[in-house]
């Protein structure tokens, strides 16, 4: 069903999508967040993808777990279902959603404590399964909502504010996105919308597990010098591997790109990703070498941003299972209950 | 002369772990039934693949007292490394049958039990030359012999082998031969059939035979239950190879040769909950089967459930605990953990079937109360009802059943409405309307496992928190009229007993004994909580009533106490823990000690 | 003329969270305090980082009544978002200072409050020119005003302000600049004192202020704690904070500069506990601090030692449940998922301290019970024993304290004995000893969460099952002697009271109001489980008791009906749970119609 | 504290290491799995391992969770101490045990479902915070214990026995602990003794967090033909990258290694690890290398065996945490108490 949603703010002169409605439309209530958290922008990005693919927004499910992160998706998209579920476990509700709804639009918001700590079973395992949705990870380093300790993403060395110093190496989600079998891969920086943006219209118009490590300092407790998930450090050492841009109708393309450097993958729906000025040992349809390019940037203290990785004959969770192409909500009881007839027949047997 | 148990005796043999016996019991078990007298089989079985020792009871009752009882009348034994027990196990006068082709140390002999040396493996060697078919015939052939001994008749095994080798019609010879092997063997050199045999009963029943488990995922079937995130253990697992295995039968589009329902194994069982969490949300019946351990790792999601009244239907198929505990043995020792589960202030719905009967028709309403009241439905069974092949009632539908899928506002309904409140109890009932993710722009609200208040929104104040909450305990409160009402027979005596799930046929049994001395005791069995009223009155309606369970701590008993009106004193508890089905005469001595003590006070 | 309100008054500051109002408002706390005045102070805040409003309640009471009282007689308001409600918040006849740079809206006024218009950012500005120091100075600048109207002497402000930046002493100087100038102000403006004002009384107690959850950190630092695994939860977390800076005070080599300690920040709960059962099976003493939901999560591990016998200590500082809840709000909502928390029969030992101070000899307890018991204890407290900083009486402790160990066998006394067993109780105390890996040959065993019989072998035999747990059921019980009794303050009227941990101000608090009316009522404060005997005889002597408690389903009630003798009747629940701390107005109000009603029946 | 334990079978004429036991003295109880299950001659590898390095039995200290995996430290070292936790927590309860008694020999024991399902948190965090252990994951591709349920390690395509194919891709293990930075990585068969006793030495000689990965069949669930962990499955693909061979006093390298190929580096413990007819694209103590080497086997439907990755470097969770040397355990109560003085001065400050 599709549902023409009256726009909020009726005035004409800001632009409407094909859902006739204005980007104010796609926002969420008011974030209680620190000023100037990267979260805050990661909303921003989303609100302004969400927006420019003119999805319905009630069609689409908001998922998080717990944390300043998790808090996200009451900031966007007011007139979509959003669920906060409890900490580390939204991998798993989006997964029985997904079973569920095959038709939902899902955007699972997580934080690096959410999602690599307590979360990092779930995390994983919804990679795996190739869940059909987009996955967000705002990863700064800490935990934000308790204040400030190391997350498994701080860098070794990376220091607190008070000084301590974290003595483990990162977890890199991406890395571990890739390895279990995740069938897009990007990472960006909550403050280069530029990048962000299409990478969330790409990873929305994917088909499969949908996966987006977004650099997003916490101001509070990890936006100093010795920290590097800080604003300044990830905008010095950022890399970006290759910029990407989505293309809805063929037609459109029109920018002439770079040749040798350019490639254009075809997604699921139909639009075309454009990657630009790839990086010449990078290759994002090849999961070794993706790796070894995210390592060896890693290596040289660079942060590899853009696409890293998509498996374009990517099939989802329902295809792995064989599981019908009707949403399982849609089913009507009387399909799926067998009747007496069928009950006494099955009994037959048992005996 | 021997004194005869026609139609009344406990057969058990011994086996060893893996040797592929199953299909040579379930024969034997199956034969007894097919001769008309009720029947019950108890596979007590070590938490291990191969090698260890294992049992299988079949206890045949023409009464119908057929929970599991201690004594052993005729005894296979098929493992030479328990020998020793399994003799000083057989009851005086019982039979003891064995593989003579050893012989039996003398020593172990007794002289009130009747040896009966068969030379099986021998006799295999004989009937079958290729050493590959012997090994597969192995089990079977004690089959015959027993057969000859216990009078079962030839044709009911032959008719039974047809079946099951339906589409295999050489295996089904062969397994007769080797029946017929033993059978004539023992014919030959015993006097068969023996004082304690069966005599056959012309009315079969109309029964099927199904497990516990099994009962419960057809009941999923029913339900309309469509999604199930679950993790493997022990006893729970085979809820979902039966659902499984009906999906195939029953959910499957001809056509495309795709399911109608996501079978999700997940990688442990926060997960397996979370993903049962977030199909309910969604709108879909969704469940998923653990046992305690899982129980435990559920609390957090459980909890969330309750508080954001999200519907999930969690089968609980008890094993004997705490922790590990004893993985292959039964208990009810999830009672209070299930009833309780999660921190903070939490109370679920259970249900707590007795039989693959009620777990049938308990699992189709479980999942009506679940998306009625809008919480997680817990239904406690426990290894025996669960993972034992009983005779059961034939099942039967109602055609005109309609699932409840409780206040579930569609698109047309949230069209008309001003505007959608997710918690707002407006017709007093203690359940608010909820709406689906992506049925309606109007239907749209966040839900939070947060403190919030009456229309959903995020809060920290007390008298919006309290509001929720009050509302909460009386919605699962008044489940109590929806739940199945105790069973209750006769409510006339001072005494009456209380039992639940899978205590009843023992319970029953020890009563029958009781009342044979004249001691008569009112029965009533609960199958639900939180507590009927009918609970109440019974309670009331006695000076005493032994409370009998399966754990140490007197879990049911404690339920009662403070979730009823009773008084404690009202309440004795008699426990059975040891991890085996419960045995009518250890409740029988109990309760008669528990009656001698109430009178000598 | 306004009533005076001398040494008896409540004091609110409402801010933003985030805006580093924390010193500001701790200053104007210690200053009443160092006036000689008992007091306490609650810091109410959101589950946020910044810029959501904060409140932070000082009570000050020459009778020592310093519970949470929801009066308001002197208000500073510093939020301009909840200006509206922090105005109507206040007491009629109270006082409510304001930053009046920028103009109140007039129609916001009251009447039966007096309004004190100060303008603190415009002083601001003139005092410190530079933005930064300005903004360094924000908050303090309301303490000096305060101050000239409540009439706290500046010297002793000057007395904190140096203590606290004795290593930067320009700092200590700009706090005082920006506290005279306000205060100047005030003094000059306004009539100062006023008739809700401080007096000094000149004995100051020989006290300390520390918060419960630092309590709870310098008792692990006194009992031996050496390795904890934890993980970061709201209300929790400081209790590794303050270990962490102990151990770098009291625990670090100062040679190598390296830990006495292991501090292992894991990756979730189920970690954290299991990281704690780890060393505690190895020796160590070990611990773990969390809230509901990581309780819940904890559930397997816990059922886990409480089978195998290994002692760990659980810190749970609760909060409001169920599910996430309210956060930094308090209740007592943990009390029965603790006690059988994990699935099976179990049952864990608790403590339950009411503040610091208990907090502190109670830790230590802990160890040893845990130690000694040879299972999980518990350790509950909440919110606003825990975060909250109390004025305390001075800490001491015995030199000759020697830690219960309990029965560990040295590897002296395992060279002696025949052959060790992990289970065997030799001397009927329910405990059997045990060994530590490493130590000497002869003590090692294999320890398993599986069942086990007394030698610790694998078993799935009934009675050796049975003869396990009914020694852990005994062994646990056996603990009640150990434990705390309860505070009781008399016991001689009809009707008493049982309150357990943070409820204990306000219940003391409304006895003493009820007694001026004539009321007298018992008091008696829980402090362990299980429950001590003298529990158990208050309740005997008591016609009704009244449990009061922070929780909606009335946990401590249901423990103590299911685990003494009491009769259901006796105890009268009487609830508090909407998450801020236990008042006594609300109090008394509930006991004064539950007494009604007792009369009226 | 080192005691002499009396040899359980006085034969003369077996073998006697340094402690003065034989190999019979490092031996369990009976083993109650399936004969032929892979798992036993992981124990007899074990078994021959320890023996072989005179490990002192009760310092040993024996780790493991649910599953027949999981039982298997029942089998070997009865004199050693041992806990069977609970599923999937071995790795927490190691780290515990490891904080307070570091020297402990502590091996833990788990199986793919343990580790890689329920478990993978943990063992994830573990390899992570390199706690020194040696830890073992008898993988065979499933849940022995519940009866042959695929496990995360199956390999998408590989059938169960019933003729279920698992639909995802398997989780390596050996490229997870590479990527938590777990410092000592390998992989083996149970059916390849000569290659598993020299890494379980290896393994127990390395300080830090040492992996073994070993493809254990199941005979019961997973040994049939479209298996891929099944014995002839993995006899047919294994390909080793390197052999090695552990050796303890310097002098006694006496075997000639051929040049070019051949790698010795020293342990912590002083011993030498000689890495042999070592792949040339193979470089194990570069993490990027082992990645890409990995991978590019598995791509070829290889299993990359042998030493991994190692890095030599590595330092534990107790030199990260600045912990004493000193066991915690071992340390007098009147040390770690400091009496009431140091209170009453400590509380000087509280007001
Ligand atoms: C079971 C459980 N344990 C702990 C917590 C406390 N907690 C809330 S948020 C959080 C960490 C959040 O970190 P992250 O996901 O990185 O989010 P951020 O705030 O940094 O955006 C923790 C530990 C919880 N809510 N539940
Ligand atoms: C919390 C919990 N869930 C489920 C189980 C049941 N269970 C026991 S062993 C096992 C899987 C074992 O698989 P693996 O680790 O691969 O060991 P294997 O038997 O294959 O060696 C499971 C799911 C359990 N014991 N505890
Ligand atoms: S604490 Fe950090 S992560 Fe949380 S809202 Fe503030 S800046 Fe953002
Ligand atoms: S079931 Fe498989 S893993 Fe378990 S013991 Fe048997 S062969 Fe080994
Ligand atoms: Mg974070
Ligand atoms: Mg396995």
């Amino acid at each position: 069903m599709s549902f023409n949603q009256k726009p909020k703010v009726a005035h004409p002169s800001v632009t409407k999508n094909k859902e006739g409605l204005t980007r104010r439309d796609y926002e969420g209530a008011l974030s209680t967040l620190c000023a100037g958290c990267g979260h805050d922008s990661v909303t921003a990005a989303i609100i302004h993808a969400i927006w420019e693919l003119s999805l319905p927004p009630h069609r689409i499910a908001k998922l998080s777990g717990i944390g300043c992160s998790s808090k996200t998706p009451t900031y966007f998209a007011s007139d979509a279902h959003g669920i906060n579920s409890v900490h580390g476990r939204m991998a798993a509700v989006a997964t029985g959603a997904s079973a569920a709804n095959r038709d939902l639009i899902l955007i699972g918001i997580s934080g690096d404590g959410d999602s690599l700590s307590i979360g990092l079973g779930q995390f994983a395992h919804t990679a795996r399964r190739n869940v059909n949705m987009l996955y967000i990870l705002e990863n700064n380093g800490v935990y934000g909502l308790t204040k400030g300790q190391f997350s498994a993403s701080a860098d070794v060395g990376s220091q607190l504010k008070k000084g301590e110093k974290n003595p483990f190496g990162p977890i890199d989600p991406a890395q571990i996105a890739i390895n279990m079998g995740a069938s897009f891969v990007a990472r960006s920086f909550s403050g280069d919308k530029a990048q962000l943006v299409p990478l969330i219209k790409a990873g929305l118009s994917h088909y499969g597990f949908a996966f987006i490590d977004v650099i997003s300092p916490c101001v509070s407790f990890n936006d100093h010098e010795s920290s590097t998930k800080s604003y300044m450090h990830t905008r010095e050492n950022i890399h970006e591997a290759a910029h990407i841009d989505l293309i809805r109708d063929a037609q459109t393309i029109t920018a002439d790109y770079q040749e040798g450097t350019t490639k254009a993958l075809t997604l699921h729906d139909g639009s075309r990703l454009i990657l630009d000025k790839i990086d010449t040992d990078f290759d994002p349809t090849d999961s070794i070498r993706s790796l070894t390019y995210i390592r060896d940037c890693a290596r040289k203290g660079q942060v590899a941003t853009g696409l890293l990785y998509i498996d374009r004959d990517s099939i989802d969770m329902h295809d792995h299972g064989r599981i019908c192409d009707t949403p399982l909500v849609e089913l009507p009881m009387e399909t799926l209950i067998p009747g007496n007839a069928a009950l006494q027949k099955f009994q037959d047997i048992l005996h | 002369m021997k004194t005869e148990r026609i139609n009344d005796f406990v057969l058990k043999i011994a086996n060893v772990n893996g040797s592929g016996s199953a299909s040579a019991n379930s024969l034997l078990y199956k034969s007894i039934h097919h001769s008309g007298i009720p029947v019950s089989a108890k596979n007590i079985f070590p938490s291990n693949i191969q090698g260890l020792p294992t049992w299988y009871e079949i206890r045949a009752s023409a009464e119908g007292h057929v929970s599991r009882s201690p004594r052993v009348d005729f005894f296979i034994a098929m493992n030479p490394r328990t020998i020793a027990e399994d003799i000083a196990s057989v009851s005086p006068g019982g039979y003891f049958l064995y593989d003579s082709t050893r012989p039996l140390n003398k020593e172990l002999m007794r002289n009130d039990v009747t040896f009966l040396p068969i030379p099986l493996a021998e006799l295999s060697v004989e009937a079958f030359p290729d050493v590959k078919v012997r090994m597969l015939m192995k089990n079977i052939t004690y089959v015959g012999a027993a057969a000859a001994f216990l009078n079962i008749e030839l044709s009911i095994l032959q008719t039974l082998l047809n079946e099951t080798y339906a589409r295999k019609p050489s295996l089904a010879e062969a397994n007769m031969k080797a029946i017929t092997m033993s059978h004539k063997y023992a014919s030959e050199n015993f006097t068969c059939p023996l004082p304690v045999r069966v005599e056959r009963n012309e009315t079969v029943s109309n029964s099927i035979i199904i497990t516990g488990n099994g009962a419960c995922a057809l009941g999923c079937i029913y339900a309309g239950a469509t999604v199930t995130g679950w993790y493997p253990i022990t006893p729970a697992t085979s809820i979902i190879n039966v659902f499984g295995q009906l999906c195939q039968r029953f959910r499957r589009d001809a056509d495309t040769g795709k399911l109608n329902a996501a079978i999700i194994q997940a990688e442990d069982e926060l997960a397996a909950v979370g993903i049962g969490i977030g199909a309910g949300w969604c709108g879909a019946r969704a469940f998923t089967p653990t046992s305690g351990p899982g129980l435990s790792l559920m609390n957090e999601l459980i909890g969330f459930a309750y508080f954001t009244e999200i519907p999930v239907v969690i089968f609980d198929v008890q094993r004997v605990g705490p922790s590990t505990g004893m993985p292959t043995r039964t208990q009810q020792c999830d009672i209070l953990p299930a009833a309780y589960a999660s921190h903070g202030d939490t109370k679920h719905i259970l249900l707590l079937p007795a039989n693959p009967e009620e777990c049938f028709y308990f699992t189709v309403q479980a999942f009506d109360m679940a998306e009625h009241f809008q919480t997680p439905v817990l239904v406690l069974t426990d290894l025996d009802i669960g993972m034992n092949e009983w005779i059961t009632p034939r099942l039967s539908w109602d055609d005109n059943y309609k699932p409840d899928r409780g206040k579930v506002l569609s698109a047309e309904e949230l069209e008309k409405i001003e505007k959608f409140y997710r918690y707002l109890d407006d017709d007093g009932d203690e359940i608010a309307a909820r709406t689906l993710p992506g049925v309606h722009p109007k239907g749209s609200y966040f839900l939070r496992g947060s403190g919030h208040n009456k229309y959903g929104q995020y809060t920290e104040k007390s008298a919006e928190y309290i509001e929720v909450v009050d509302r909460l305990r009386r919605k699962v409160q008044s489940s109590a009229k929806t739940l199945p009402p105790p069973i209750i027979e006769t409510a006339e005596n001072k005494y009456g007993v209380i039992t639940v799930g899978g205590c009843h046929l023992a319970v029953k049994e020890a009563l029958a004994e009781l009342a044979k001395d004249g001691i008569k005791l009112d029965y009533m069995r609960i199958r639900g909580f939180p507590f009927s009223p009918q609970a109440e009155e019974y309670i009331d309606a006695h000076e005493r009533c032994f409370v009998i369970e399966q754990n140490r701590d007197a879990q049911l008993r404690s339920l009662l106490i403070l979730e009823t009106r009773a008084k404690k004193s009202q309440l004795v508890p008699i426990l059975e823990y040891g991890g085996m089905p419960l045995d009518a005469q250890a409740v029988t001595a109990k309760l008669r000690g528990a009656i001698q003590k109430e009178i000598s006070q």
